[in-house]
């Protein structure tokens, strides 16, 4: 399978691309997508490609716009809802839960809802409170939505497509600072990645790491600096929040006796807290500490950066958490270079 | 003409006597399934969808029954659902808030004030889309009006050219609430009036005018490519839910009950054909049949069976 | 301290009059709480004892009326905005979560939102899929929220007035069901219950169970059946979902080393997810098997009865669950009554 | 009248120079706070809050550093905030976005578009129902006018007859797209006029003039127990976040900025000064004045410290 490096942003145009390509009853709307920013860049090009009838802005109405992509997606389109913060899908939460989760439900199976729905989380410079929320648990609750959220180009290219042919609404968060991250990417155009079921990022015997979002990135750092100590971090990402197949991560943790949820979202009702139960549920008799997680601090995000340093989990709350949980002393991590909002993820996965 | 005015007559008849019907077994307790009755409204069901086109769709509220019957003119499944039987639209997961009928074009209803007219915005974007001709129409509640999502749906239809009928279904009330005790203004028109598209109002309970406006309504759409907004003022005969009169409640008088019952939209129908000439054994007969087609729907509902217990879990992902 | 055998209905009553007469700031508004209804009953003399100025119905407009809670509560008044069904809560998600959650934190604290959200969560009789969700879990995950979901009228009575009292914004979930049970109320006018502490609705020794809102009944009728087996359930009701103090929860799950959360919401991403991820962290040495979970099925709710008597789970679900626990034999049920749409819960705790 | 007239540019000088301020040392990269600056708008701000009384309170959006400093007239907390130090007002938890006031009556703004929309409906409320007789005043964007709850909250105050202003501040923009883009009718005031409100709208950049169009508004506001909705069109001189014009984008096309550019409402006020008699040096003076005020105000938030990292879980609780 011939791959080529490419950024989580190209990757996210290049899954629309072929998909609009394909199938001519894929649109792409919402506020601001048709603009000369298109979206972060992920747009680029699609409007000149495919024209305004297929790639238009919108009003600032997510509430019916939401509720469009509903009744466009039971008469035979395909439609993907662009949300340049995850904050504003807010707004849509009456028709995501009342109306586009349970429409096949309500008509016995008659009609489905092919509804692409992708919405961004900022991150930095002063993001704040109405910038910068994830709220994955809060979308996963609901049963009839799917949601993933994917870390690298090659999983958002071949997860957003599969969300564009599912014939059931996807929710696709996508974190800020992952746009810039290359990755391989397969050519093939009709690459696609399963929805449920979550990838192992790293292999390792000593922990078991389950990632989410940009906490991949921070994960793999983390085992990357591990390692050097001879501990063998295993990162599984399970790129899929609902529903997800738990198998692998079952597995891994039987193997490791340990775990860790890092994700990147509050804790509290979360979905760390929806793997930990399942996890102590399910290797009980392997686990051999409690299941751990880390995520945002339990408050609103602060603007200032050094309150939002700290609001936010990392590599080294990751690797703290291990070394208590395995016994071992504190690493030295001076010297390290971690992610920030200027030093963000460069290399390929 | 006399024709046209039967098959009016027909519709509107099986929609009355449908929710009689409901109204007649309901204390058996056996549809446990909250219905929200139309009797005093069939004219707007019956002239609005016989102004469409078969092919056209219809979105609506847990108001729905007109809408369902005029659709789909068949009562057999409509009772099933309603009795939360396997023969169901939806196997009894739906209920008498959410009956649909995707292949007569209703495409569902829903019980959250407001929500299904951005469906509608959406399904006829669709039609201008895939280029069908087909007309949408939408009927909602005076309630659905004080939500944002109709100001934000009516802006987006009118800004996309929407081939869509708003079709405004004014009983001036929400549940036990007065328009007047919600509106701070005077006019639902007067402000639709100052968008982009076609604006039209009535009071009539007859329902070849409203059949006409509709009509009218449909060839501004066809001509200038942009939605239109229909007012219909109608008088809910019942309590909002339920199967009982509230005049007692003391809301609304019983006065203005009777001043729309003396022009019930029913009664003028069949007072019309009587004129056309149409002779009272014939409507008689016709009667019967409807009454019987009900029993036999309500008798198969009651002898279905209910769902098998896994169907729970089904229609939850394609 | 004296008490009176009163309905939660007239819990509910009471404790919004005598805040009402104690406070001249404190409001009611919401759509429809002024009908000849008054929300199930649970406004009866209000109108008339404190008239429109206090007490009045609104359009339909959810969204700006949850902001209009906001500006008054911001400007020293104590709103008491009541929602018939949690499900049109979701209209104003986006207020609950980018404006009345963090508004207090934007403005540094100058600023707080003595706010309190009454919403019903409606079971029963073909209610269906959008009038019978609890959805507590979704407003727990925002930091700045207090959501409380008490099951008992005392309960019911001196939680609310808490919430009218709080300095912050308080959601109410109330389980419909529960409007007809009686229960013995303190008559103190200052009687009240502390937001955030768990009680002890019934002690036991041999596993415990944290019964939710309307579970709180069923995990009673499940511990009534067992002990006649000299099975000794304790059943704790939280009482407040978020920000909850767990002590109670691990320390009686160190005394039982038994753990089910038996939560009225669906469970993926749920409190009770939250409840097992804390308790297999705090109680991991004393458990004797993983915590269990029961919930809704994850499904929409369907409206024909069989199915959605498979939808909740039961008082049935609770045994059989301890008795798989516990390695009991299934106990015999037939000649129990349980609780229908019929057969409500009648007597006092 | 000079008198008057001086205050006025008092303040909207002190608005652009603080925006400028904000543009000299942005690329500084110590303000980490996303900002939409002012310029261009400063007549608005200026002229509504000089009708209000100081009492009287004020919502706004991301788009609020006028407002703020129109109200307050200080820049130190202002400055600390943006360079998120202990010494802001919200400890530099809030930013530019979130900036706030309450004891100079701003209760907060906020960036999520149309959201203190219904706040001030609920602060108007509140004034009502503690019988203080303060205004309150909302500005927003015409964006907001897009969503639903703008509609719920006009409708909401026309009902209940709130004291109200509502400040529709229209660049033609929101973030780049054209109104004509999102609007599927010609005229928002003559949709407005429909409701039970007093309605007005000017593109002046004069100051006074639309001092002069809110206090008539205000007074309409008092006597008719009504709230008021003021259109207000302005040009937005740079791009929609950030420090820098953005005419090679091509959405926007620059011969529009130069016409509204020599109306420009900061020149315009000072050129009214001098007509009055003002020399140029007062004037000159005073801006001086005002610089080193900045320059002082920048100098003290660089130099303040950054919040204790226990202050990341304050003020989640009261
Ligand atoms: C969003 C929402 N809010 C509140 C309700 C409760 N409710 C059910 S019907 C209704 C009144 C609706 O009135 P209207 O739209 O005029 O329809 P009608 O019942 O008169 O046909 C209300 C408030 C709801 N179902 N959805
Ligand atoms: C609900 C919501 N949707 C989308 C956005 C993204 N957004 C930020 S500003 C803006 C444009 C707002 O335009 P306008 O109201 O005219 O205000 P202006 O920036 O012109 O002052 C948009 C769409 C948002 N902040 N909130
Ligand atoms: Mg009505
Ligand atoms: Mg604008």
């Amino acid at each position: 399978m011939s791959t080529r490096l490419i950024t989580y942003r190209e990757a996210i145009t290049e899954a629309i691309r072929e998909e609009m390509e394909r199938d001519e009853r894929v649109f792409v709307y919402g506020l601001d997508v048709a603009d000369f920013k298109r979206t972060f860049g992920s747009g680029k090009g699609l409007l000149e490609q495919f024209g305004p009838k297929r790639y238009f802005s919108t009003p600032l109405s997510e509430d019916a716009l939401m509720g469009m992509g509903v009744g466009a997606a039971i008469t035979g389109l395909r439609p993907v809802n662009v949300h340049i913060r995850v904050d504003f899908l807010l707004l849509t939460m009456n028709q995501l839960t009342n109306i586009v989760s349970c429409w096949r439900y309500t008509t016995g199976g008659a009609l489905c809802v092919p509804l692409t729905i992708r919405a961004v989380t900022g991150r930095g410079w002063g993001q704040g409170m109405q910038h910068s929320k994830t709220m994955q648990s809060i979308f996963a609750h609901i049963p009839g939505l799917k949601v993933i959220a994917p870390s690298t180009a090659a999983d958002v290219k071949g997860l957003l497509k599969s969300a564009i042919r599912d014939d059931n609404p996807v929710l696709v968060v996508e974190q800020r600072w992952l746009y810039d991250t290359p990755g391989e990417v397969p050519s093939d155009p009709d690459y696609l990645e399963p929805i449920g079921a979550p990838r192992r990022i790293r292999e390792g015997s000593d922990i078991t790491v389950v990632g989410i979002s940009w906490m991949v990135v921070e994960a793999v750092k983390a085992a990357e600096i591990l390692v050097q100590r001879g501990v063998q971090v295993e990162v599984i990402d399970p790129r899929t929040i609902s529903p997800l197949d738990y198998t692998m991560i079952y597995a891994s943790v039987k193997k490791t006796g340990y775990c860790i949820v890092a994700d990147y979202d509050w804790l509290t009702c979360g979905f760390s807290a929806e793997v930990a139960a399942r996890v102590q549920e399910h290797c009980f008799r392997e686990l051999k500490s409690p299941v751990t997680r880390v995520g945002f601090a339990e408050t609103p995000c602060p603007t200032t950066r050094p309150l939002e340093n700290r609001f936010y989990s990392n590599a080294v709350n990751i690797i703290r958490t291990i070394e208590q949980k395995l016994g071992l002393l504190e690493t030295d991590l001076r010297g390290e270079e971690f992610y920030s909002y200027e030093n963000k993820f460069k290399g390929p996965f | 003409m006399e024709n046209l005015n039967f098959e009016l007559y027909k519709k509107m008849y099986l929609i009355r006597a449908t929710e009689e019907k409901i109204r007649e077994h309901y204390a058996e307790d056996e549809m446990k399934t909250p219905c929200h009755l139309y009797v005093g409204g069939e004219h707007i069901a019956v002239g609005v969808i016989q102004a469409l086109d078969p092919a056209d769709y219809v979105f609506g509220t847990y108001r729905s029954h007109g809408i369902y019957l005029a659709k789909t003119m068949e009562t057999d499944i409509f009772f099933a659902e309603l009795y939360g039987k396997a023969t169901g639209m939806a196997k009894g997961k739906a209920g008498s808030m959410h009956i649909s009928s995707p292949r007569h074009g209703l495409l569902g209803v829903s019980a959250v004030v407001g929500t299904t007219i951005p469906l509608a915005v959406g399904c006829s974007f669709s039609q201008q889309y895939q280029n069908t001709g087909r007309m949408t129409a939408v009927f909602f509640g005076d309630g659905a009006i004080d939500e944002g999502v109709f100001w934000e749906s009516l802006n987006l239809a009118c800004l996309k050219k929407l081939p869509l009928l708003f079709i405004l279904e004014d009983n001036d009330l929400a549940i036990h609430a007065s328009t007047e005790e919600r509106h701070g203004y005077r006019s639902i028109t007067a402000i639709v009036r100052q968008y982009d598209c076609y604006v039209d109002e009535s009071d009539t309970t007859d329902t070849e005018e409203i059949m006409r406006l509709t009509q009218t309504a449909i060839g501004h759409c066809h001509h200038n490519s942009q939605p239109a907004f229909l007012h219909f003022k109608y008088y809910r005969y019942y309590e909002h839910v339920g199967m009982n009169t509230d005049f007692h409640a003391g809301y609304r008088s019983e006065t203005v009950f009777h001043e729309w019952k003396a022009r019930d939209p029913v009664d003028m129908q069949r007072a019309k054909l009587l004129n056309f000439g149409m002779s009272e054994e014939e409507i008689i007969r016709f009667e019967q049949e409807v009454q019987q087609q009900l029993r036999e729907s309500v008798r198969k509902a009651k002898a279905a069976p209910f769902p098998d217990p896994k169907e729970l879990y089904t229609d939850v992902y394609a």
